[in-house]
């Protein structure tokens, strides 16, 4: 497939359909690769598209809508999602975009696999439905399933929302493992205030602010965060105290609620691991119980749940009398 | 930094007696930021007013908060002193400390601390007012009537009468409304007909008034003062210069079998006609879903009987667009469906009908030329019941929860019009309560019982069956504790009315309140009952509540006289706390467009300079024309770009931050 | 930092109204001199929609241990939209504190007109009972603003 | 030279503890970070490398200076009290022992910094000899023995015991302290060990990277390098990095207004955030890409120019590892430097 | 237990939860009875009797056991009063009193009859059962 990737960009590059070519480029590690431009076919060479290729390149056509000529950019299923939520916010520029759906297999997490307690990884290659994984340490086997990130086992599906053509993504496609997505955010409802409030303390203690989840996010494409801005005196650097965490956190999930796909990506790059989906999908399932089933990205105009409203939509007590456990 | 001078009311003893008022002057002293603290009698008086002019002036204050009534109160009366003074109006807070404070609490420690609490974040918040400058937006001079009944018509009267222009805009064919449709009017028994149709005539003759028939409105834009309306003249097919209304089309016309909704479906019309003979304009329209030669493109028979020529098939839906500086609701009402009263058998026999199918029943055009007769057998009845409160005063989905207001009046009226006809036809009421309040009114329904001896039985009816040709009328006296089963000829039902069920569209683009019955909300119910909370838009007739004529035809008036002071206005103050985009801040996401119920917010490609990046960006604008202020917006706005003038974030939170200090 | 446990809890409540229904509503429980308790102190807004989660937000930081809106009955709203959007976003944002495990009874949203005086005041005096009974906000607090 | 059993630990953490703070790796909703150690966490020794590096210890990710109130128009300003009692900070690794040299260099020239030299007078490391390197480590670039780490403390775990010793006089003093825990141990048990850390090193697939290129000299060159334009886009502009990078010096100094009063403190800042740096007439490098070359120009070049040739990367991997986009300052040197 | 009649009239509303404030005496409930005739108290005095808290009378009335629990006056009444909830109350009332069941179950099948509307029988099982 990569293979195909990369004949078919160096053809709408050498027929000046797109002067660029957003992919991902080989990593230095087994695990690495990073996302790229490529401007020239002989570019090409380092392009690469396996299951490390998690990165959403849906936020890059922001700035590459900026640029001059069209962009080439590969999108996987679930990125398309997010690519529409974009031309629904005026974000990126759709004339200008050349999209390539492309096939996907589900994206790894490699700490899953470092936690295993696989060290010193020199090289990882797929057989079947195993990674092979040379290190200094040996040669070692993971289950690839095991290896999915969290949100590759709750697959929105294989099909792509918006594209120009497909390559890998052929028709009636299987999707990926269909868990429960609102498994965890259901067990959280299910524990007392006491223990949520002890579950969120301990994640959200982790965080170091260190912003990565917001700027990866495609639905965080505010040219100037409130949280970077003096507006409502919110701007700052470090969690001084437990409660810039959870205003941090939580007005960010209540800016992207109803506009976040649920991509994923905040929870891939948080470097201390906190579950931040998890915020993301309460509102998500709160939003769908509520007010109908809605699924952001999936077209781009119709109105997005907090800006629309219903005569009949449920009071704010709702909370209290559905209750949970006190 | 501002200079901030506190004001603090005695108001006589209503805040002095529970505040001590010296204590929040002490405390208001220390507050950053205040030069000057005080305490009055009476600030809102000439007096008190004028200590604040001075204390501006010698202190060089430039905010001003004054602790003293509820802002509702004497906002103005405080703004107005500052601005005598020189400065901005807007520099002006209010702390309520009398309604929200000494009103309310007993103990004086604990409202003095509240007091001290409220000035503190008053303070906090004049501290980051900016001057507000009001505009000024132009007053058109002509209006707008949605409605073409009787309270429309007077309406137009009144304000044409003002020598102000107005257009009425009225559904369907003819203007004249329910009125028209009834035959004789309590408490005089007039007929309806000859006191409506010189009205009418009025109207259309009057120089000042245009009127729209077969139209609607399409589309309201813009806000009081200046709305811009979009009329559809739907297509009457029927060339209104030519035509000379001789009806010979409507003889002619082989497609006849149309309900008639003039005479709520008792009857059919033809598929060109005028609903009714006194109809204005006298000018027939061609339904075109039931016509011949639109359904089929064969027959034409209208156009070649036509002597003036004024058929015209091709005619097509025309869009009127006008400015009008108010505009007046007068859509009416219709009586509810009864499908969900089987009990009472009304979609199952034709002799169960309601009261208004009664009063065209009644009269001399109507479907039976004004012969009383049961639909089904076009006998004359021997015996009649009228039912009462039905769909009226529900608590259910089935009906309304409301008093229809009229039936108790029209069915006195029915009753004793029938017995006076025809004496020897027995009448009997089943009633829940006899409601006249009105000059003359109980009166008339006393000499329905005592002269002409129309028999009331207090007892809803539960069932209404037929049987055998008769009707089976099942309920229950009352008074006597007794079951009453009675077989009848007709039964009349006193349906609850409701709002035209076009309303609902048509305030939603007036950005018009409703209420839960689909009555438009008044500003105020008791101060300020013709006007709608949405500036500009009045109210007239039963669109607002059920009432009888003589109640609409004075609301009518009053609605004309407040269209009538707005109109004679030259321009008007807009409201200067609008909201404003920080564009450096705004991503043109166009979520604060999507929440805008004036349409204030649209998008420009800008050329922006942000800190040394130059470049074009889709940012959002406001029209603070048309932005009323509600902060929708700012909410929405995830960047925090959009802020609101006047209530802006950071005054709120310095309110929050002074509140919880 | 020590708390005077015998020290009566007087919790600080934070009231945001709208200034069409509900501030109008609160200026007629004042005058009707229906009492309810010191503790709660007004804010007006345009507009239920007005509020932002971040004031909430900001109000328990600075120590509030309670906070309600209050706006026009839905479909009353002045702006005619305004307070379905409030609606949304409240019922969002409480399900989220709740979601945290903040106690969900520190927020609140009434619908009280301007004809309610006794619903306000009602309302106030069971909200204030409420937060009574769930005692000071430690979940949502910040330290730093806590007065030693 | 001593040794304990590795089951005793608990109790030589206890018996430190005891009389002053101590600090090691803690396990928390699965990320290991430094915190003060009581009974109820749970200590992790195993993970090489903890998500922040130990820096927080000696200059925490925010810290308040002072605090000021206005009580009656009368300005009253309360400093923030200085480190004065002893602490340890055990389980750190060679690498970011080498970190806090080169804060040192930073913090404790003219001027002094008093809140960081407080706490390093004040605070004694005990670091840990690497058992299992990974494949981002590449602390041997910067001559850095991950087999015998530079602290005042250096310990080793071999099979199941710990060895120790001290290296410096605070640490011969902790030893002392706890001496009565240790049984004393022959040098020659951990020299197996340190060879075998060191082959591995060996092996590490960035072992060998060639700084030769990063001299002050070519400092224009590298500046002016077209190589950034290209390297930092796929940067999203988080703090990452900084964040979890254990010589990162900069801070950023706040005001919080608590309501009563205001409190100034400083939290670490990222060269990578849009306002680093904003001063009054705005950012002097308005790119992310001016602001992606500030990091590793300072990185690699012009902090060597100023201390003796002292990279202020000790390649401890962590950016490697915990880069969103996957950039790193490996992909930099090796690019910049020629080899890729 | 022994109740006052306010009391009772309190365990009645309770029971059934029939609000009698809600009525506006308007007698549709009786118009539409189809055994309004058999009963000593009729339908829409149950409501005011229980408004004014005359329970006694209530127990005492035959028209409880005359009562087909039709629901056509829970179907009609314009203010959703449910007279024939109020009505089964005062029915649970009374065998409640009774201490029980005075019919065993053995005992129903006898008492079937061809033409009893199958509503009342499982009303009827009901009440047996409690």
């Amino acid at each position: 497939m990569q293979e195909r990737l990369i004949e078919r960009a160096k053809e709408l590059l050498s027929d000046g359909t797109v002067v660029r070519v957003l992919g991902w480029k080989q990593g230095d590690l087994g695990y690495n690769p990073e996302p790229a431009y490529f401007n020239s076919p002989e570019e090409l060479k380092d392009f690469v598209y396996d299951g490390f290729c998690g990165a959403n390149l849906s936020k890059y056509m922001i700035a590459a809508g900026k640029m001059e000529g069209n962009t080439l950019v590969f999108l996987k299923p679930c990125d398309t999602y997010s690519f529409n939520q974009l031309i629904k916010e005026h974000r990126v520029n759709r004339e200008k975009t050349y999209i390539i759906g492309v096939g996907c297999k589900g994206t790894l997490d490699i700490d899953k696999i470092k936690n295993a307690g696989i060290k010193g990884i020199e090289s990882i290659s797929q057989d079947g439905d195993t990674l092979k994984i040379q290190t200094i340490y040996g040669e070692k086997e993971f289950p690839f399933n095991d290896a999915l990130l969290e949100r590759c086992t709750v697959c929105k599906g294989k099909t792509h929302q918006v594209y120009d053509e497909l390559i890998g993504a052929e028709e009636g496609e299987e999707a990926g493992p269909a868990g429960n997505r609102f498994e965890m955010v259901e067990k959280l409802e299910a524990m007392t205030p006491e223990e949520r409030f002890a579950f969120w303390q301990n994640e959200l203690s982790k965080c170091i602010r260190c912003n990565a989840c917001r700027n990866v996010c495609p639905a965080c494409s505010c040219l100037k965060c409130v949280f970077d801005s003096n507006k409502f005196d919110s701007a700052q650097k470090a969690n001084v105290d437990t409660f810039e965490e959870q205003m941090f956190h939580v007005i960010r999930a209540f800016h992207v609620a109803g506009r976040c796909t649920d991509c994923g990506e905040c929870s891939r790059v948080c470097p201390q691991g906190i579950p931040l989906h998890l915020l993301n999908r309460k509102f998500i399932k709160d939003i769908n119980e509520f007010y109908g089933p809605y699924q952001a990205g999936e077209d781009t105009d119709s109105r997005a749940p907090l800006t629309d409203y219903t005569f009949e939509d449920v009071e704010p007590g709702i909370v209290t009398e559905r209750g949970g456990k006190h | 930094m501002q200079r901030i001078g506190v004001f603090v009311c005695h108001c006589g003893t209503n805040i002095a007696a529970t505040v001590d008022v010296a204590r929040v002057v002490e405390a208001a002293a220390k507050e950053p930021g205040v030069v000057h603290a005080e305490d009055y009698q009476y600030m809102c008086s000439e007096a008190g007013q004028l200590k604040i002019r001075e204390a501006i002036k010698e202190k060089n204050l430039t905010g001003i908060v004054v602790c003293s009534c509820s802002p509702r109160m004497h906002e103005n009366t405080f703004r107005q002193a500052a601005e005598r003074a020189g400065i901005n109006p807007y520099m002006v807070e209010i702390a309520n400390i009398r309604e929200h404070c000494s009103w309310i609490h007993k103990d004086i420690e604990e409202a003095t601390e509240k007091a001290v609490i409220l000035a503190r974040a008053a303070i906090a918040k004049v501290t980051l007012n900016a001057p507000l400058q009001s505009g000024t937006s132009r007053v058109v001079k002509r209006a707008l009537v949605i409605g073409g009944g009787i309270a429309g018509i007077q309406t137009a009267l009144d304000i044409a009468d003002a020598g102000y222009e107005v257009d009425i805009v009225e559904k369907t064919p003819s203007i004249g409304g329910r009125m028209s449709q009834l035959d004789k009017t309590f408490p005089t028994l007039d007929c309806s007909a000859c006191i409506l149709t010189p009205k009418m005539v009025e109207a259309a003759a009057h120089d000042k008034i245009t009127i729209y028939t077969y139209s609607e409105v399409e589309k309201v834009s813009g806000f009081v003062g200046d709305f811009q309306v979009d009329i559809r003249k739907k297509a009457r097919s029927v060339d209104m210069s030519k035509c000379t209304g001789c009806g010979v089309c409507q003889e002619k016309c082989p497609s006849k079998k149309t309900p008639n909704e003039f005479n709520r479906g008792l009857n059919t019309r033809s598929a060109i006609y005028t609903p009714f003979a006194q109809a204005i304009p006298n000018v027939p329209v061609i339904d075109r879903e039931n016509c011949i030669k639109f359904k089929t493109g064969k027959c034409g028979v209208c156009s070649k009987v036509c002597q003036a020529g004024a058929i015209d098939y091709e005619q097509k839906d025309e869009i009127v667009t006008q400015n009008y500086g108010a505009i007046v609701v007068a859509t009416g009402f219709d009586t509810i469906k009864l499908d969900k009263f089987d009990e009472y058998s009304y979609s199952t026999s034709p002799d169960v009908i309601t009261s208004l199918e009664l009063e065209r029943i009644m009269n001399a055009a109507g479907p039976t030329k004004g012969h009383l007769e049961r639909m089904s057998d076009h006998k004359p009845p021997k015996s009649m019941v009228f039912i009462q409160c039905v769909g009226s005063r529900c608590a259910d989905k089935r009906g309304k929860s409301y008093c229809s207001k009229i039936c108790c009046m029209y069915t006195a009226k029915h009753a004793m019009l029938i017995r006076d006809k025809y004496p020897d036809v027995e009448v009997t009421v089943f009633y829940i309560d006899v409601r006249t309040p009105g000059k003359n009114f109980d009166e008339f329904y006393r000499r329905a019982v005592e002269e002409y001896g129309v028999n009331y039985i207090k007892g809803q009816v539960g069932k209404v069956a037929e049987k055998g040709g008769k009707l089976l009328v099942q309920g229950v006296d009352l008074i006597d504790n007794k079951r009453i089963l009675m077989e009848t000829d007709m039964v009349v039902l006193a349906t609850a009315i409701e709002p035209n069920p076009d309303v609902r569209k048509i305030a939603t683009m007036l950005t018009a309140s409703i209420d839960t019955n689909n009555f438009l909300t008044e500003s105020h119910a008791k101060l300020r009952p013709v006007e709608s909370p949405t500036a500009g838009i009045f109210l007239s007739g039963v669109c607002q509540g059920p009432k009888d004529i003589p109640e609409t035809v004075a609301q009518a008036g009053a609605a004309a006289v407040k269209v009538v002071g707005l109109l004679a206005k030259d321009h008007l103050v807009t409201n200067p706390c609008t909201a404003k985009s920080d564009e450096l801040l705004c991503n043109g996401c166009s979520s604060c467009e999507k929440v805008c119920p004036y349409g204030a917010i649209s998008y420009e490609e800008k050329e922006v300079n942000d800190h040394g990046i130059r470049e074009t960006r889709r940012v959002a604008v406001v029209n603070s024309a048309l932005c009323q202020g509600c902060g929708a917006c700012t909410v929405a706005c995830p960047s925090g770009a959009m802020d609101l003038q006047g209530f802006s974030n950071r005054q709120i939170l310095a309110e929050v931050d002074a509140i919880c200090r | 930092m020590q708390v005077e446990k015998t020290q009566e809890f007087r919790p600080k409540i934070v009231a945001f109204c709208c200034n069409w229904c509900s501030y109008a509503g609160a200026d007629l429980a004042g005058s009707s001199r229906l009492a309810y308790p010191a503790d709660v102190k007004i804010i007006r807004v345009p507009c239920s929609c007005r509020v932002n989660p971040m004031f909430i937000l900001r109000a328990f930081q600075r120590g509030a241990d309670g906070v309600i809106l209050c706006g026009c009955h839905p479909g009353d709203c002045h702006y005619t939209t305004g307070n379905y959007y409030a609606r949304r976003r409240m019922t969002l944002l409480f399900s989220m504190l709740d979601y945290l495990g903040v106690e969900n009874g520190r927020t609140r949203v009434e619908w009280v007109s301007a004809a309610e005086g006794v619903k306000f005041s009602t309302t106030m005096n069971e909200f204030v009972a409420k937060i009574h009974s769930l005692g000071e906000n430690v979940r949502l607090g910040d330290l730093r603003c806590k007065k030693d | 030279m001593y040794q304990i059993k590795k089951d005793r630990l608990p109790e030589l953490f206890a018996a430190m503890a005891g009389t002053q703070d101590l600090f090691l790796p803690i396990r928390k909703a699965d990320q290991t970070n430094y915190g003060l150690w009581t009974e109820e966490v749970q200590v992790d020794l195993d993970t090489l490398k903890t998500v922040k590096s130990g820096k927080d210890c000696f200059f925490p990710q925010s810290e308040t200076l002072y605090s000021c109130k206005k009580e009656d128009g009368k300005l009253s300003i309360d400093p923030a009290k200085l480190t004065d009692e002893p602490f340890v900070v055990f389980g750190m690794r060679a690498c970011d022992v080498q970190g806090l040299k080169v804060l040192d260099n930073v913090f404790l020239n003219d001027p002094v910094d008093s809140f960081y030299a407080a706490r390093r007078e004040h605070g004694t490391v005990v670091a840990i000899a690497c058992h299992e390197p990974e494949e981002t480590c590449f602390c041997k670039v910067f001559g850095i023995d991950a087999a015998n780490p530079a602290a005042d403390v250096a310990a080793w775990f071999v099979g199941e015991e710990l060895y120790w010793k001290a290296l410096t006089e605070k640490g011969e003093a902790l030893t002392e302290s706890v001496k009565a825990l240790f049984t004393e141990a022959d040098e020659s048990a951990v020299e197996e060990e340190k060879k075998q850390i060191q082959a591995i090193i060996e092996k590490l697939p960035f072992s060998h990277l060639d700084l030769s290129r990063f001299t002050p000299e070519r400092t224009m060159e590298l500046f002016d390098s077209p190589l950034w334009e290209e390297m930092f886009k796929p940067c999203l502009a988080c703090g990452t990095c900084t964040f979890v990078c254990p010589t990162c010096q900069c801070y950023d100094i706040k005001d919080f207004d608590t309501g009563s009063g205001v409190q100034r403190y400083r939290c670490w800042d990222s060269c990578m955030y849009s306002d680093f740096t904003m001063m009054a007439h705005g950012n002097m490098r308005t790119s992310q890409m001016q602001r992606f070359r500030q990091r590793f120009m300072h990185k690699l070049v012009y902090y060597p120019a100023n201390n003796d040739g002292m990279f202020s990367c000790v390649g401890c991997g962590r950016c490697v590892s915990k880069c969103p986009a996957s950039l790193n300052i490996v992909k930099v040197i090796k690019k910049l430097g020629g080899e890729a | 237990m022994h109740r006052t009649e306010q009391e009772q009239a309190e365990l009645l509303k309770e029971i059934s939860g029939v609000d009698t404030k809600k009525c506006m005496k308007c007698g549709k409930c009786s118009a539409s009875c189809p055994a309004y005739e058999e009963m000593d108290i009729r339908p829409h005095q149950f409501v005011s009797y229980v408004q004014n808290g005359d329970v006694k009378a209530l127990l005492k009335s035959k028209s409880i056991w005359k009562c087909l629990s039709c629901f056509a006056c829970v179907e009609r009444c314009p203010r959703d009063v449910k007279p024939a909830k109020l009505i089964e109350a005062v029915r649970l009332m009374v065998i409640r009193e009774r201490g029980g069941n005075y019919l065993t179950p053995d005992e129903v099948p006898e008492l079937l009859d061809e033409e009893l509307p199958q509503q009342l029988l499982a009303s009827a099982f009901r009440k047996y059962s409690k």
